[in-house]
């Protein structure tokens, strides 16, 4: 086990070198530099000092040394400095990226908690009504973009109803470590995460349902029923535990769409995390913070497959490597 | 007279394992077998699952590359052919798949199926393709209008008889029969059979006919190669097979075959029973340290055993 | 006499095709004794495995019809409710399938899966029924029963996988064992090893075993008795020895020409014309045999054939037989 | 002598044509079709453009039927040109994808090997790239952004799946014998490919490319949205519905970015259910055999 995890590691290695080569290109490739943007905040910098300053931070060196640069800062958890705040990009995500995680959590608790049972009775009960109902709901969930479904829950239950706040991840008067504060925080994240959610559970409910149908005709079922297992035990006991094995396997690709998902839900929202600096970063040419999000977003996909892996090896004792 | 020779062939995978995937060790599909066909015969290879026999019948025909040893074929080594010359000798090698759903393609109408062999080597006409392929279809017992029809309007057998005028469109000198029946009920077995040996006599034909099911093997083959992990057991002709088996694995074989009378259950029994228990006591003499089989000795014109 | 375990009456199983009940068991009456292997033997298509899997009412319910009776112990099993045939399942019936490797769950360790079905049929500690496990394990012919209790399908052999399936099957002592083609997905050596356990198990749990199976060498090797199944219905039914020296119906004869025999070999095989009809095209009245054997007069089928005991405990379908001959020359006996 | 009609595009046509949810979405989607391209060559795009201040976010009227926004300009004209690009773009993303997705999975999946290896490692690494943030950081960098290049960043994330997809499938199809007897045939490998795997594929292409065209048009309108879409200077579905950015338009002004979301959603539906009856057309005729 520790091996086959230990290897997982060593095969995500090469992944993570392209995967900065690529970033540290791209940010390259954006126009100006780091003091572009330092520029525009100090007008009264003139060009000597501009030049000094670009030899002084080492940006005249060749790629591959200020790769390498870049890459041992990163690698030491500095992730360079914001020009347009003012601070170390750690510092300016610290904050945010809480927030991003709790929204994430949210999102995948509350796709997870409606997903699951509603796959079940789908499956369970194939052609029923409640499974017609499920599989219409899928459809249209699975047809419906995120940005304009929680657009209308904004405009609907924010706006309209009033009974969710609209913005913000926290009422600015409480302080924080009190009862209300949390309650506060509660309150802000239900409607973007709860939009999240119901758009994201359709890939769960689908593949639960046909893998339960699927499971339903195997013959270790009939086996289970000719041993004189009572119906609801040989859902328990067989049925279920085959069927969730896939979609263990989903649990680190939800990552991809989560961090998508945050750009926008975190924009419509205005909820302070990751996705919202992001798009403010990119609009203010804020390269360093951008490449920073960028590579933390690889990096949480990467441990998401990770995941993914980790757990199919051990609920499916055909997949024991070693 | 020697139409193809299989000299020490051998057909290896790769088995990847530990920390950087290196290559451990090999499964060794095919492990060193020699055996000769003679024009017009057939030649039974039998052995249970896993044991290489279908493997060895792919590597002939091409579909499996040899990790070793030979394939002469009219004096070439078709293994060392490449893929460009081996299209010579497609005409005159080819095969009979176990399963005659998946082998027939379920989008092409059976003239296409039949056809396509001989749009690969000859340019004929519509007409002619469609004459030739008519005359085949009648010849394998179907009805000249059943070009026009898809695979999945026919049942098993009659599948099975469109892959046999497929595989007779070039006029083949030796065919492949890989299990040609076991995916068939007893009946249409009995028709496919009859038919293989009517088109043998007819467009004279060498099989090399592979199965697992011993009583079909005794009536379609004149000789018989018992294959075990990869290597040849025992060869001989099929009197000398069924009648004076020399190898314990052979005899085990052999006497776990359900005898068709029901009288003869007791004394089949002890038989059995006597056999295990030879195959324990004797098996050091029969396989060597790593449980393989010795190389085949001659012990006769015919028979050939692997015994130390 | 022996007595009787599963008496089968008159059962029709139909199945839903496009909202038409199809039936492809059709009037069958048969009954196992105890310490006897009856075999069920006909081609595929012919219903043998619709008929075992509706005795402890395996079929999907909503698009399957059972009709008749089948008794056991008593009680007609057709018309009990799912949780009563809970109690009977596995208990009193075992069931053996074709395909051990997927009648297995692939994420249960062999020993769970055998003690599963003590956990609803026994009242054992966890001590218990893991050595009455062991105890199974060793009694099927599993080497080192302690180790291979905690393996997972995909580690055992085929064999040894099918040996598992049989010891879920004899867990309870069931007075009944269901063997569903036990040895078709077996190699033919290993198939000598589980026939020859079924038939030790057989006579140690005075079992009666209903056989069913496509392989006549099978039959020959296993049964006591044999009934000889055509397109839903018996056409014959003989002790083994009858059937195999003086086969009557038609079918059966043309059965045992079409194999290639080990003890009498041929040049040619018997070749039966046609095929088995498809389950919606079965014909559904007269001679369902008639249209293979089409050299045989229409005159000398009945119009209502019916199962005839035609010498002590040897029944026939249908008058054909006393008229039927194989038109290239006969049977080579 | 009958001949069976056996086309899979015939096939699933027929299993569209009964349902009738898919009839409806079909005949909605092609009205909204005709009626958008129809319109949008009437139209002129300059006029519907050009800043009017006089009629600034006024309300729906006789003038304007859905109203104008901050720039006095139509948003009818605007939902009409918007749309058409939409569509247009998506569909173009999805023929690119489907190409190069097609050519790639059927090479991997039928040579296998060192090919297979490379291909399905470079898909690997581009699946766990963060998809979204490195198409804005692109559109962002991109010099010289126009629609092609729009299209061309976008399909160079999103072919991936599709490789993967039909590289699957043809390594399931490879096995069987039919491809073997093929071999043993002397047919050429991209005979092979084209002539027997491909067209055993094409329900599941067909399938895939309707719910793909679905997806981009989502995608396209969403980036369009958070402003990394089409350029300004193309009008979007997407552009319109960003106007809700601002909360007084989401609050007050629905007639600026609702009609936008409501027509995406419809379009994205009829798509959706189009393609769920043909998956379920072509998942029944895989069990047929």
């Amino acid at each position: 086990m520790v091996k086959f995890i230990l290897r997982r590691i060593m095969m995500m290695i090469p992944q993570l070198f392209v995967l900065s080569v690529l970033i540290f290109l791209l940010a390259k490739a954006m126009p100006g530099d780091a003091l572009t943007g330092q520029l525009a905040n100090n007008p009264k910098m003139d060009a000597q000092t501009l030049a000094e300053m670009r030899e002084k931070l080492g940006l005249n060196d060749p790629l591959y040394v200020q790769y390498t640069r870049w890459i041992k800062n990163l690698l030491h958890g500095d992730l360079g400095l914001s020009y347009v705040h003012q601070q170390p990009v750690t510092d300016l995500l610290a904050g945010r990226m809480w927030n991003t995680i709790l929204l994430s959590l949210c999102i995948l608790v509350l796709t997870y908690a409606i997903a699951v049972p509603l796959g079940v009775i789908s499956g369970r009960w194939q052609d029923s009504w409640a499974d017609k109902l499920i599989v219409g709901y899928s459809y249209v969930s699975f047809a419906t973009p995120l940005f304009i479904f929680a657009l209308i829950m904004l405009f609907l239950f924010g706006f309209k109803l009033g009974w969710f706040p609209t913005g913000g991840s926290v009422d600015i008067q409480l302080e924080e470590g009190t009862f209300d504060y949390y309650i506060s925080k509660l309150n802000h994240l239900l409607l973007p995460s709860l939009s999240g959610a119901l758009i994201s559970t359709v890939g769960i409910i689908q593949y639960l349902r046909s893998e339960i149908i699927d499971t339903k005709v195997k013959d270790f079922v009939r086996t289970a029923r000719a041993k004189g297992v009572p119906e609801a035990k040989i859902y328990s006991r067989h049925i279920l535990r085959n069927s969730f094995l896939p979609i263990a396997a989903f649990l680190g690709y939800e990552i991809t769409g989560l961090i998508g998902g945050s750009v926008f839900l975190e924009s419509i929202f205005s909820y302070p995390g990751i996705g919202q600096l992001f798009l403010q970063s990119i609009m203010q040419r804020d390269y360093s913070v951008v490449t920073a999000l960028v590579m933390i977003s690889g990096l949480a996909t990467l441990i998401g497959t990770l995941l993914s892996d980790i757990i199919l090896s051990v609920v499916d004792p055909r997949i024991r490597i070693d | 007279m020697t139409f193809l020779r299989v000299n020490q062939l051998k057909v290896h995978y790769p088995v990847r394992g530990g920390f950087f995937r290196k290559v451990i060790g090999h499964v060794k599909a095919v492990d060193g077998i020699s055996f000769e066909l003679k024009k017009g015969e057939t030649y039974g290879l039998v052995g249970e699952s896993g044991c290489g026999k279908t493997t060895t019948g792919r590597t002939i025909i091409g579909l499996v590359k040899a990790t070793a040893g030979e394939i002469l074929f009219d004096g070439k080594d078709l293994t060392k052919l490449s893929r460009r010359e081996f299209v010579q000798y497609r005409k005159d090698i080819q095969m009979i798949f176990q399963d005659p759903y998946s082998s027939l393609n379920p989008r092409k109408r059976v003239l296409d199926i039949v056809a396509e062999p001989l749009r690969n080597f000859e340019k004929l006409s519509p007409q002619e393709e469609k004459r030739k392929v008519q005359g085949l279809i009648e010849k394998v017992g179907l009805h000249s209008d059943s070009v026009y029809k898809y695979p999945h309007e026919f049942s098993g057998g009659q599948r099975q008889r469109i892959g046999i005028a497929r595989a007779l469109t070039l006029n083949p000198k030796l065919i492949i029969a890989d299990e040609p029946v076991s995916a068939l009920d007893v009946s249409v077995q009995a028709q496919v059979l009859n038919f293989m040996k009517d088109i043998q006599k007819e467009f004279q034909l060498t099989y090399l006919f592979i199965s697992h099911d011993l009583g079909i093997i005794r009536h379609m083959c004149d000789r018989i190669g018992i294959m075990y992990r990869g290597q040849f057991v025992e060869e001989g002709t099929k009197d000398e097979i069924f009648h004076d088996p020399k190898h314990i694995y052979t005899k085990r074989l052999l006497a776990s075959i359900p005898n068709a009378d029901p009288l003869r259950r007791q004394e089949q029994q002890k038989l059995r029973q006597q056999i295990e228990k030879d195959y324990e006591q004797l098996y050091s003499r029969y396989f060597d340290a790593e449980g393989r089989v010795y190389p085949l000795k001659r012990i006769s014109e015919t028979h050939s055993v692997a015994i130390p | 006499m022996k007595r009787s375990v599963l008496q089968i009456e008159s059962l029709r199983v139909s199945f839903r095709i496009q909202d038409e009940y199809y039936a492809a068991v059709d009037d069958v009456s048969l009954t196992v004794h105890e310490n006897e292997v009856l075999a069920i033997v006909g081609e595929s298509g012919c219903g043998k495995s619709a008929l075992a899997l509706s005795i402890i009412g395996l079929h999907p319910p909503e698009r399957t019809k059972l009709e008749g009776a089948v008794v056991f112990k008593g009680k007609n099993l057709l018309t009990q409710s799912v949780q009563a045939l809970n109690q009977i399942r596995g208990k009193d019936i075992g069931m053996i399938f074709q395909d051990p490797l997927t009648a297995l769950n692939p994420l249960m360790t062999v020993g769970k899966q055998i003690e599963e079905s003590m956990d609803y049929h026994t009242t054992l500690s966890t001590a218990e029924k893991r050595n009455r496990t062991l105890e199974l394990l060793e009694h099927v012919g599993i080497p080192n029963p302690s180790q291979t209790y905690d393996r997972y399908p995909h580690e055992l052999s085929g064999g040894m996988r099918q040996r598992i399936v049989i010891a879920i099957a004899i867990t309870c002592n069931p007075a009944l064992l269901i063997a569903d083609e036990p040895t078709t997905a077996l190699d033919v050596t290993i198939q000598a090893q589980i026939i020859r356990l079924l038939k030790n198990l057989q006579q140690q749990l005075n079992t009666g075993i209903l056989l069913i199976t496509h392989d006549l060498g099978v039959v020959a090797e296993m049964a006591d008795r044999v009934a000889v199944m055509y397109a839903g219905e018996i056409v014959e039914l003989a002790d083994v020895h009858t059937l195999f020296t003086r086969p009557l119906h038609p079918y059966t004869r043309s059965l045992l020409q079409s194999i290639p025999s080990l003890q009498t070999p041929k040049e040619t095989l018997h070749v039966i014309q046609g095929i088995v009809p498809p389950l919606t095209k079965l014909p559904r009245t007269g001679c369902r045999f008639r249209s293979r054997i089409s050299w045989i007069h229409e005159s000398k089928h009945e119009p209502h054939p019916i199962l005839r005991e035609v010498e002590p405990n040897h029944w026939v379908r249908c008058t054909c037989y006393q008229h039927f001959y194989f038109p290239d020359g006969g049977e080579k006996a | 002598m009958k001949k069976t009609e056996y086309s899979p595009f015939s096939v699933l046509w027929r299993e569209v044509v009964k349902d009738k949810l898919a009839l409806s979405s079909l005949l909605l989607l092609s009205l909204i079709l005709f009626i958008v391209y129809g319109a949008s060559i009437v139209l002129d795009q300059e006029e519907i453009v050009k800043v009017d201040l006089l009629s600034i976010y006024s309300p729906p009227s006789a003038e304007h039927w859905l109203g104008t926004d901050y720039g006095g300009r139509d948003i009818l004209g605007q939902l009409i040109i918007g749309a058409r690009n939409s569509f247009t773009i998506g569909l173009a993303i999805t023929l690119l994808t489907g190409l190069i997705g097609l050519t790639i999975g059927l090479i991997a999946g039928y040579f296998g090997g060192v090919i297979d290896n490379i291909i399905m490692r470079i898909i690997d690494f581009i699946l766990i790239l963060p998809f979204l943030m490195l198409v804005i950081v692109f559109v962002a960098i991109v010099p010289k952004y126009n629609v092609f290049t729009f299209i061309l960043i976008m399909s160079a994330f999103l072919w991936t799946g599709k490789a993967r997809l039909i590289r699957a499938k043809v390594l399931a199809e490879r096995e069987l014998d039919y491809v073997s007897a093929s071999k043993t045939l002397g047919t050429p490998d991209w005979k092979i490919i084209v002539r027997e795997i491909l067209p055993n594929l094409s329900s599941i292409i067909i399938v895939n490319l309707t719910l793909n065209l679905a997806g981009n048009i989502g995608i396209e309108s969403g980036l369009s949205y958070l402003g990394f879409g089409l350029p300004e200077s193309t009008p979007s579905l997407g552009t319109l519905v960003s106007y809700a950015t601002n909360p007084d338009v989401l609050q007050n002004k629905w007639w600026v970015w609702l009609p936008a979301s409501v027509l995406i959603l419809v379009m994205m539906l009829c798509i959706n259910f189009i393609g769920q009856a043909l998956k379920r057309a072509a998942d029944a005729r895989q069990r047929l055999g």
